[in-house]
């Protein structure tokens, strides 16, 4: 590949915390890596393993989420149902052969602009490592032909 | 006035289907009644030439079971989507990948390597492996080409309707082909199914607390299992909250959890991820290490969660490394 | 009404009036030792003894317990009186020679010495049965009384043992006139810095200085009469009758549209810094306990003194005790800059003491608190920049023989010291009330990691939570001072008002609700919900969402496993949708 | 070169399957093929799955 691997990153940020750390992490001048593409949510609590799945599906390396430290949710317990949850679809990624770094849950309070920063940096880091997520499209009557042929070319 | 003609076809399935078809007992004679069987191969003796004999939408409707993993299968239900006015995915097979999806774990090489050399019961001194074609005797003998990756059938064809459930339930089956017959059936694309998880009709609902939180999830073995109580309250992995009904819970009814052949309920997309959110979620801890202890205790979670749905799901298939 | 002359004064009381008493409402001063106007007279030390001339003759009578008749005429200090005043009080220096008030009293008969044998010197005790009397009669309990007889007689506990009838009222040390009974500190200490409350310490109290309303309470715990059902006697002398021992606490429901929480805070336990020494080491107080101290109706009158009763001539005072503590609190207490400034300067004002303050980080943002930091480095505060290490009464030299001392590295000048004091005040910092997390829940608000409530927005909402309705004030949103705390309460007042004034509450648009006809009724999203707001449907068997409790964090939509739950502004369609639209560029 | 006879699919019988025949240039059968193509995998994918799960997958190896 001649251009630059540049991993596309899909961060769900919690409007209370994550996602104002964000905002903070811009109003300060922090610069960090422009490969995320952030959806707000209210809290981490409503990121449904779906949606995760989905921005795989749809081209992501890497899916960040962003929630209020433990204690600290404004909801006052969301951010431990996402933590329920990411435990639980971190073993099936790992099945799917989606490595570790791609998918992360990282607590990041309102006033931790500079850990946006580090996490995103961090991660997008890894992730050029790694290389872009393979994962096949979902063929569709359309796109079948198309894809079997590629698929003949990996097998052989 | 003819009657309309329909036809049966398998792909990657074991059969299931075409006995839930016989399932229906003497209700199958009102169904020959109604229609032309025209292709129906595990009762019926017609052959590939005569399907492909047959004009553009001559079939009224097809119902295809199994899923789609090789070439052959690929071009029969090409065919049949050409001579049938309906087609309708049969199953869970076709519907979402059902149990033969699970090969989407792997790949075509590691499972012809299992199959073909390291199995214990394998005899192969010189290794072949299937072909798609081999030169004998001046002819070529032709093999379907082995696929990768497992496909639904709407991901090969396109479908009209679906019928769930490993197998459809008699009920369903009955139900979808009056609606065809009387002209009677729902917006393209739909689940020929109730609209509601398996809760609904469950029989041991009422014993579902309000409250449910999991301290443990047990597996069958673990426990002497309560005929009477809420299975998912006794800790067992039941994905009845996640899975469509319309199965008559018969899998509850023999004190066995759901385990999601009917496929997730029409807002969602991801029957595994949504079963996994939901059962993640009741778990009772909020420190990370219990989280992990609880969440630990459900073992195999693709597998579980994705039983009958993988190559349905949005990561469809491993990836290849 | 009776007629008596006193001194040839006449006089008219009502009937069943003692002589003494009559005698008081003239005027005429009459000795008493074993005498209490609370307690039934006794006339056991006879001091009170008084010549009554009647149609029978002249007699000497103690008026203690002598009621006054038709006719009677007295004579409070005539010969005989003073007579047998005598005998008696040399009787009773010979029971109590160490009775100071009994040879004082005799000194003024003229009595210099006993002319009869005296057993024990040191005895005090004129066996008046003063106390006996106060421990029946107002106590209530009878853990004292007379043994033996005759020159054996004593005042004891029955069968001289320590016994548990005793409620330990003081009653006794109260009315003893000879100081034979005293209430002492078991550790001989004059001032006792611990055990300190914010008000006085008495049965009957208004419950802290500056309370509101400034009415005196009666403390249940303290109270003799809820203890034994005897005493009353504040119900006896109260003239307005306002005692009533029958009122109870009461649980009264109140309906309410707007709550304020203004539960405050708990000071840090000093005690759990073991090398600081509080509790262990004498003399090493807290703040609070210092402004009691300070006090001008506390204890001591607000003479700052240590155990002994003594001045502290130099005083040491530790900053961020239980604050910017990895151990302990990690935030700053706030308020204990200034406070410590305070103790400080009025440390030096009242004992004249060189005080040290050690301090990590001087914190004087507000207005005129610059100025008074400024003021006290030139009244020649010592000022060391420097966590405290510990307090010890080890001492390594002379100087620091009997003196407590205070190790710390003196970061300003790059070396530890050791400073010997004789008092360490602990600058406590704020902690949030045990009950916080109770109140939270009831109240359905949030708690910040360190256990203080939560504020809806720390700038655009910083006296509203989560729930609607509900506001703070003061410190159990965090620690804050006095004009913070007026001003903030101030602030939910007003927010208060408003939402009353409004009459009704805005609702978040993105509240989650429910398909009804998709819903299975498997009950899952229920137990996730923090504010309460799903509730079952018996009937329709599907779940609801009361849109009025709901605030929209979606959790139940994330979980709900048929995807009937959905958010409004975020549905599962809209994420989707953003997600691919996030995706579509490159 | 014989001639080559196709039975596709074989039918009234449980399974897919193919039969090749081919026949030499005396008409007499010189080979036949007869292929089930129903590889689906199961000896590896059974692998890793939950014990109490494989009475349920291994009876959708045949279901008639």
């Amino acid at each position: 590949m001649s251009e630059q691997f540049e991993p596309k990153i899909v961060a769900f940020f919690c409007n209370w915390c994550t996602y104002t750390a964000a905002d903070l992490a811009g109003i300060s001048r922090m610069k960090y890596a422009p490969n995320v593409r952030v959806v707000r949510l209210m809290c981490s609590g409503r990121v449904d393993p779906q949606f995760i799945l989905a921005a795989f599906r749809d081209g992501a390396d890497g899916v960040l989420i962003g929630g209020c430290h433990p204690g600290d949710c404004h909801y006052q317990e969301g951010n431990y149902k996402a933590l329920r949850r990411f435990h639980l679809l971190k073993p099936v990624l790992e099945e799917m052969n989606i490595e570790d770094e791609r998918f992360r849950l990282e607590w990041i309070s309102a006033s931790e602009g500079d850990k946006v920063q580090k996490v995103i940096n961090e991660m997008v880091e890894q992730i050029t490592k790694l290389g872009p997520l393979d994962l096949e499209p979902i063929s569709t009557p359309e796109t079948l032909d198309e894809m079997l042929e590629k698929e003949q070319e990996i097998a052989v | 006035m003819s009657k309309p003609k329909v036809g049966f076809y398998w792909c990657a399935s074991c059969g299931g289907c075409e006995e839930a078809v016989v399932d229906l007992n003497e209700g199958v004679l009102d169904v020959v009644e109604a229609v032309d069987i025209v292709f129906w191969p595990v009762a019926l003796d017609f052959k590939r030439s005569d399907v492909e004999a047959m004009e553009d939408g001559e079939m009224a409707v097809c119902f295809i079971n199994g899923a789609i993993r090789n070439s052959e299968q690929k071009e029969m239900v090409e065919i049949l989507r050409k001579k049938s006015g309906l087609i309708v995915a049969f199953g869970s097979c076709s519907h979402m990948g059902g149990i033969p999806g699970l090969a989407n774990l792997h790949d075509k090489e590691s499972i012809f390597n299992r199959v073909y050399h390291t199995v214990p019961t394998i005899d192969n001194p010189d290794g072949t492996i299937p072909q798609v074609e081999t030169s004998v005797c001046g002819t070529t003998v032709e093999l379907p080409e082995f696929w990768d990756t497992v496909r639904t059938l709407n991901q090969v064809i396109d479908v009209d309707y679906y019928l769930p459930g490993c197998a459809p339930p008699v009920n369903l089956i009955v139900g979808a082909v009056t609606a065809i017959l009387e002209g009677k059936l729902p917006e393209k694309g739909a689940v020929l199914a109730p609209d509601k998880a398996l809760c609904d009709e469950c029989d041991r609902r009422e014993s579902k607390p309000e409250n449910l939180c999991i301290d443990e999830f047990k597996r069958p073995y673990q426990i002497i299992i309560d005929e009477e109580e809420c299975l998912l309250a006794q800790g067992l992995l039941c994905l009845g909250s996640a899975t469509r009904a319309g199965c008559d819970s018969i899998c509850v009814k023999g004190n066995m959890p759901c385990t999601g052949c009917m496929g997730p309920t029409s807002r969602v997309n991801d029957f595994g991820a949504k079963a996994l959110s939901a059962m993640a979620s009741v778990a009772n801890a909020n420190d990370e290490k219990d989280v992990k202890r609880i969440i630990g205790g459900i073992a195999d979670p693709v597998g579980s969660f994705n039983k009958y749905s993988l190559p349905a799901s949005y990561l469809h298939r491993k990836v290849r490394k | 009404m009776i007629s008596l002359k006193i001194n040839g004064k006449p006089i008219q009381v009502e009937s069943g009036t003692t002589i003494l008493q009559a005698a008081k409402q003239l005027g005429f001063e009459i000795p008493t030792l074993c005498y209490h106007p609370q307690l039934e007279p006794y006339a056991a030390c006879r001091v009170c003894t008084v010549e009554v001339k009647n149609e029978k003759g002249n007699k000497l009578m103690t008026s203690c317990n002598s009621i006054v008749e038709d006719g009677m005429e007295v004579q409070t200090d005539s010969d005989a009186v003073a007579q047998a005043r005598k005998i008696n009080l040399q009787l009773l220096m010979a029971q109590a020679p160490a009775a100071e008030i009994v040879s004082e009293m005799a000194a003024n008969y003229g009595v210099g010495d006993t002319a009869f044998l005296s057993e024990n010197a040191e005895e005090k005790c004129i066996l008046c049965g003063l106390c006996v009397r106060a421990c029946e009669q107002v106590a209530g309990t009878s853990a004292i009384g007379f043994a033996n007889r005759g020159k054996d007689r004593v005042v004891t506990t029955p069968f001289d043992v320590q016994n548990e009838a005793c409620i330990t009222c003081g009653s006794c040390a109260f009315v003893c006139p000879t100081g034979a009974i005293t209430m002492d500190d078991p550790f001989g200490r004059e001032v006792i810095h611990d055990e300190m409350t914010l008000g006085p310490d008495k049965a009957i109290t208004v419950p802290f200085m500056q309370a509101v309303p400034n009415a005196p309470a009666i403390d249940t715990e303290a109270c003799i009469h809820f203890k034994t059902d005897a005493c009353g006697l504040c119900a006896e002398v109260c003239e307005p009758e306002a005692i009533d021992y029958s009122q109870k606490d009461e649980i009264e429901e109140v309906e309410v549209g707007t709550i304020l929480l203004a539960t405050g805070f708990k000071t840090f336990d000093a005690s759990r810094i073991a090398k600081y020494g509080y509790g262990k080491l004498p003399n090493v107080i807290t703040s609070l306990e210092f402004e009691k101290l300070s006090n001008a109706s506390g204890p001591t009158g607000g003479d700052i003194l240590m155990q002994d009763g003594s001045v502290p001539k130099s005083v040491g005072i530790i900053h961020c005790v239980g604050s910017r503590d990895d151990n302990y609190n990690k935030y700053c207490s706030k308020v204990c800059c200034m406070y410590s400034l305070k103790i400080a300067h009025l440390m030096a004002e009242k004992t004249g003491a060189e005080v040290y303050n050690f301090y990590i980080d001087m914190r004087t943002p507000g207005k005129g608190y610059e100025e008074f930091y400024e003021r006290l480095l030139e009244e020649g505060m010592h000022l060391i920049r420097g966590r405290a290490a510990d307090v010890s009464d080890w001492a390594m030299n002379e100087d620091e023989e009997g003196k407590l001392v205070i190790r710390a590295e003196d970061t300003l000048v790059g070396a530890v010291r050791r400073i010997p004091v004789d008092m360490v005040v602990l600058a406590v910092g704020l902690e949030p009330q045990p009950d916080a997390e109770e109140i939270r829940r009831k109240f359905n608000i949030s708690c910040s990691s360190d256990g203080w409530f939560l504020e809806r927005h720390p700038k655009l909402a910083p006296v509203s939570t989560f729930t609607d309705g509900v506001f703070l004030a003061g410190s159990c949103q965090g620690p804050k001072d006095i004009p913070e705390t007026v001003a903030q309460s101030g602030a939910a007042v007003a927010e208060a008002l408003a939402l009353i004034d409004r009459g009704y509450v805005e609702l978040e648009p993105n509240t989650a609700f429910i398909y009804e006809e998709e819903c299975s009724g498997c009950k899952t999203c229920i137990p996730l919900c923090p504010f309460s707001a799903i509730s079952f449907v018996e009937d329709k068997n599907v779940s609801e969402i009361n849109e009025a409790l709901c605030k929209g964090c979606g959790t139940c939509v994330a979980a709900c496993p048929s995807g009937a739950a959905q958010q409004h502004l975020f549905t599962d369609e809209q994420i989707f949708e953003e997600i691919k639209g996030v995706l579509s560029y490159v | 070169m014989g001639k080559h006879i196709i039975v596709d699919p074989i039918t009234r019988l449980e399974g897919h399957g193919k039969i090749d025949i081919i026949l030499n240039d005396d008409g007499n059968v010189d080979r036949a093929y007869f292929q089930v193509p129903e590889l689906r995998g199961f000896e590896q994918f059974a692998i890793g799955r939950r014990a109490e799960d494989l009475p349920q997958i291994t009876s959708r190896i045949c279901g008639v």
